[in-house]
């Protein structure tokens, strides 16, 4: 059911922009027309496999990544007040900084292999995920860690693992749905983060054929590289969507009508 | 087999035949080097990587490497690939436009900032136009959509071999005008430069001898270079660029080693003139010759 | 979660009804508290609370006059206002020897019932005991709903689980606000039992709004009312808890704490 | 208070940069020294000034326009499911576009003025609010939508006007700490998403500076301009917290140590 | 809000007790249920529950034996089982005549008492109904607390909020889930005094736990117990409502309760 709604907004999809391209007369280097692109895709297939791997593997590793990083993040600096007054802000600045600006310092550090790219796609998946789960944890109501507290307090164990215990059964649970709107956001900009990364130097994946194809005009192979990496976009976003909702199935009650 | 690292200026294409006929055709190896070629996303960043010793050679621009040697980047170029300007101001053939004079009050479309807007002062000037009587325009990755759409009625920073004939094909073809018959003085579009402290590399002399011997070959036999060309890029194998390389091939250095001493203090003095460096020095500063 | 264990319920069974809990004799409290404001008014003021050790005090009083606000204070969920003192018969900290049990029911809405019983053991970073924990839900008659999710309980089934979890601490102190209000007359009465066994030797803190509850379970009773709220004085009833409220001796306590009530109400609201 | 402690960060990361110069001996034109950066923005100040005012306003748009779109499109895909079917997955797919791709269609069609700028940074600053906030409509609980369904059994209004008031009332104020969470993230990513609206093509903005720097070589006068844009980043992201803090009141209870 | 009115507390004071609410008659409301299962356990089966136009039905019964889900049944929370029906005694539809008052409190967290007594108004985009709700909000005895957020007030001040919104909206039908659990024996005579005034003529189906208040209240009184549970016989004591349940005439009707509770909880739990 969803796969063919799913093949039915893609068969809009296509129609619509075949009818921009034949009605509105675009040349074919400005948009080219589904067909040239479906040609582009089958004439190009296996150099477009062959680099969609490389930025399929960079995604994944990079959502790992990110959402690991980002978890980490959110957890050191909900625990740790001065993390949070003197390392957030960087966080957020790391945001501003376009790649061109830093790619040569990354390059410098890091060479021209995989390490760059996943610094950068990293950078800009794991934000949200930070943000998402910072907020999450931030908003355990007090009640809550009020009762937690209590029962700690007769614990013979260290503050450390008390702070730790309490985050794995109070807090952390309570912020998983924020976490899950995080990691969708993150979910859903991953392959663009896996583009720029390959901006910071590359000899394969989508990024690094687009950016190819552009500079060569060869507008078709860039739109049948876009189409692919589109896909790959929804195919993850999905698949984490249904992962995130199989993980917090007590968040999944507004599906079914019966009540509390 | 030596390892020598070379970072082109942009994804490969064919003004980097030369380069990639030495490698297919096993000139390289033939002297000893084994050549890794990479692609940047970013032009400006091969030679800052070769400043700081992370590659051993890059491939710049002439116009560029004032700039940098201005801005303290220790490099010098060491050979050149294209001898001539590809630059170009690109207008639509049969738009308003049939003179640089008719100019005035357009928008220009350009995409590096800096010296393409100094190129285009230059031209302009003769003809009684300032920088303020246009309107200049970064358009960065779209120069001929851009002036395709009408979005600006001219653009700079259009390579002769390239957009030209990209515009033909699709059906808009366009008009250049060349910089250096517009009152700039000619220079080197496609150098390799390397770090200037380490000139003495003995890896560089096979490496410039390796690029002569390319050339030869490439004027000798174009077609059998070509196919050499699109064995291992297959992407490539399309109308443009078959138009490209059969444009570009008059326009490669022919003595890849040679160094025009005179090029390189005119066009210092033109880019001091243009205010885009504050002080010449002499070629040797800008230039070596590796032997 | 648990293995199946086929021995488990006869184990418990087996067990005697009250689980190896903290060895300390009643200790007592004593509250001092100078005055409670929120948002400029003064919810209680002048107010000496004592706790006697090993007996279940319970707290009446009219709706908002600021019983459950003292639990919190004794709790440390609200701050020891200036002034006031909170003493103990040992002269050691209350920390770490209370239980508190909240007005609402506070569940963890991921957990299931077992794992709501448990979460004091693995906050502590303790070995979970889940023998007492199946013990318990069992006495408080939820075995069939071990493993559901609160979302699935009704309101009194969540009040249970709640009472459960607060008698799982086996702490010294116990702090209740309305245990059994969610319940009918007679799992009310099965469970006053149960704590009245459970709770021997226990300092305790009840609120209600039944003065059966507090006949039946109390062993000194007061009334909180007035606006700021003063404690009545103490009732005592005579004889052990659990007792029958409907014994005759009581009702001239039931009208004692009704009149107190009543009295007082008035002004409150 | 919050001034000094930014101060102070701000001194340290100038410190820590200071010595990553001196001590790793990086040559101006990869990491310019902070002195060195000092004295371009001193050089350049009004330069600078002129473009960053270009950027803030672009920032300041695109957050507004951001947020808006961000939010009607979550109501709409929340309160009507063919939307989220059929319309949903093409922004999620709107997300994995790079810039480059599509540029030249953006100024086909909107020229180089501001709209291209502004939709670019759009798409980029949109999307989280879009799914934070979608997210927080849907997780309403189930008993709140029985209660006002109930409620509004015995109206007299029309379905529209019912369903206006039941987002106005119950799901929009319900939702609001996750759309706060989204706004958080798209404060953060504002300034890159002018940028990346300048790289469209542009005559003035921080980005257009930056990239013309980049091209000339004048690394100084980049990292003077991107050190501008992470003020302006960090500036703009603190507003909004302070903002957001101030409209959700009752979600700040935490911040005090009072119960319930 | 509302601008200061001098006014507002003499013009509430010499209105009448009972404000224009909808002008229908008592409705009979039958309620024959099939079957009601969750996760595969029966809780309910073959059940038939009469509401008599304009009278008070009370239902007590064990807890977690499935009185609230009666009632969400009836609120249409929960989707009418295969082979129910439920039909009224004038044949039109039950929607837009019930209200509904959950056992848990269900306050708008960010809206005042007074915007929460509003949502009803709001909701369905009419002129809030103002002096309506500053006189229900002085009836629960709030009038103190009219701008405070839920999260300032007791639990007993929230529960009274609760109810104040259910007779806000002046339904022909009510259903209440245990609506005076939360409150001191005080204030829970007086808000009952208070509901049976404002509820004569009213449908009414009012879970309670509270033998007292059914037998103070209730027209007829159901008890549900058992597993799948099944309704007593009805209960009708003589009187007209609010009666005073001390009175000695009722203490057989007392016990009787009881023992049905009783002899079924066994059972249940
Ligand atoms: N959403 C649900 N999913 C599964 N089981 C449920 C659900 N709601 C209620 N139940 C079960 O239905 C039974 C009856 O619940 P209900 O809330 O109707 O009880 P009740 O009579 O109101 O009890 P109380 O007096 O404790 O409020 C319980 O066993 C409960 O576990
Ligand atoms: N966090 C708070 N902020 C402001 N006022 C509060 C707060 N908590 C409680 N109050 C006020 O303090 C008073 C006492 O509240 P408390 O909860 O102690 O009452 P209570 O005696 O437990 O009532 P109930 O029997 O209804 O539970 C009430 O007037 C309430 O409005
Ligand atoms: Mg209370
Ligand atoms: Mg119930």
């Amino acid at each position: 059911m969803r796969l063919l709604r799913a093949g039915i907004t893609l068969a809009g999809f296509l129609l619509i922009w075949g009818l921009i391209t034949a009605i509105l007369g675009l040349p074919k280097f400005l948009l080219p027309s589904p067909l040239i692109v479906a040609e582009a895709l089958l004439t190009h297939a296996s150099l477009i496999a062959d680099n969609a791997m490389t930025t399929a593997i960079e995604i994944l590793v990079g959502l790992i990544l990110g959402v690991l990083f980002g978890m980490v993040s959110a957890l050191l600096i909900s625990a740790y007040r001065p993390v949070k007054q003197w390392v957030f802000p960087l966080l957020i600045a790391s945001q501003a900084i376009p790649v061109f600006a830093i790619a040569p310092l990354l390059v410098l550090w890091l060479g021209y292999g995989m390490a760059p790219k996943i610094v950068m796609s990293l950078l800009i998946i794991y934000f949200p995920v930070t943000v998402g789960f910072l907020d999450g944890l931030n908003r355990t109501e007090p009640v809550w860690l009020n009762l937690a507290g209590l029962l700690q307090q007769s614990g013979r164990t260290g503050r450390f693992r008390k702070l730790v215990n309490l985050y794995l059964y109070i807090k952390i649970p309570f912020a998983l749905p924020s976490l899950a709107s995080g990691i969708r956001v993150a979910a859903a900009i991953a392959p663009i983060g896996a583009v720029v990364g390959e901006w910071v130097g590359a000899s394969s994946g989508l990024g690094y054929l687009m950016l190819h194809a552009n500079a060569r005009v060869q507008t078709d192979l860039m739109f049948a590289s876009l189409l692919v990496l589109t896909a790959m976009a929804l195919l993850i976003y999905y698949l984490i969507d249904a992962l995130l909702l199989r993980a917090l199935p007590w968040l999944s009650t507004h599906n079914n009508n019966t009540t509390q | 087999a030596e390892k020598l690292t070379v970072l082109l200026d942009w994804f490969v294409n064919p003004d980097h035949a030369t380069l990639i006929i030495a490698d297919e055709k096993g000139i390289f190896e033939k002297h000893g080097l084994d050549v890794e070629m990479i692609a940047p996303a970013d032009p400006s960043a091969p030679p800052k990587l070769v400043a700081a010793g992370k590659a051993d050679l890059a491939i710049s621009y002439q116009p560029q490497l004032h700039l940098q040697v201005e801005e303290g980047l220790p490099v010098k170029r060491i050979a050149t690939l294209v001898a001539t300007p590809l630059n170009s101001l690109v207008v639509l053939r049969d738009g308003p436009v049939k003179t640089l004079a008719d100019l005035k009050g357009k928008k220009i479309g350009y995409s590096v900032g800096g010296f393409e807007t100094a190129l285009l002062t230059a031209m302009l000037s003769p003809h009684n136009i300032s920088a303020d009587d246009v309107t200049l325009i970064n358009v960065n990755f779209s120069l001929s959509p851009s002036l395709l759409s009408g979005q600006v009625d001219a653009v700079i920073g259009a390579f002769r071999n390239f957009e030209l004939n990209q515009m033909d094909i699709e059906g808009y073809p366009g008009r250049a005008f060349y910089p250096e018959e517009e009152g700039v003085p000619a220079y080197d579009e496609l150098i390799v430069i390397a770090h200037s402290d380490k000139l003495d590399d003995p890896r560089l002399k096979p490496f410039v001898d390796a690029l002569e011997e390319a050339v030869q070959f490439l004027v000798n036999h174009p077609d059998e270079s070509w196919k050499l060309f699109i064995k291992n890029h297959k992407e490539l194998d399309d109308e443009l660029n078959r138009r490209a390389w059969a444009d570009t091939l008059p326009r490669f250095a022919l003595r890849p080693a040679a160094l025009d001493v005179g090029r390189y203090e005119r066009f210092a003095a033109f880019m001091q003139a243009q205010g885009l460096i504050k002080e010449t020095k002499s070629a040797d500063s800008y230039a070596a010759v590796v032997n | 979660m648990e293995p199946d264990n086929p021995t488990y319920s006869d184990a418990a069974e087996s067990m005697p009804d009250v689980l190896h809990d903290q060895g300390e004799a009643g200790i007592g409290v004593d509250l001092s508290l100078d005055e409670l404001v929120f948002d400029g008014d003064t919810i209680l003021s002048d107010l000496n609370l004592e706790l006697e050790p090993g007996k279940i005090t319970c707290l009446l009083g009219p709706s908002g006059v600021g019983k459950s606000s003292i639990l919190k204070i004794l709790a440390g969920f609200i701050p020891l206002p200036g002034n006031s003192r909170v003493t103990t018969s040992d002269g050691k900290s209350l920390e770490g020897r209370l239980s508190y049990m909240d007005q609402k029911d506070l569940l963890l809405p991921w957990a299931s019932v077992f794992d709501n019983l448990l979460i004091g053991n693995r906050l502590r970073g303790e070995i979970p005991d889940r023998v007492r924990a199946d013990r318990l839900i069992k006495q408080v008659g939820l075995e069939k709903w071990r493993d559901s999710r609160p979302d699935t309980l009704s309101g009194g089934m969540r009040q249970r689980v709640a009472l459960a979890r607060t008698l799982m601490e086996g702490s010294s102190i116990l702090l209740m606000d309305e245990p059994f209000s969610a319940l009918d007359a007679i799992t009310k009465f099965r469970l006053q039992g149960l704590a009245a066994r459970l709770l021997t030797e226990k300092t305790v803190l009840l609120i209600t709004h039944d003065p059966m509850e507090a006949l039946r379970l109390g062993d000194v009773i007061y009334v909180l009312a007035g606006h700021p709220a003063r404690l009545s004085e103490a009732i005592r009833p005579e004889k052990d808890i659990p007792r029958d409220p409907a014994d005759d001796a009581f009702s001239q306590h039931y009208s004692a704490i009704m009149t107190r009530l009543a009295g007082e109400t008035e002004d409150a609201s």
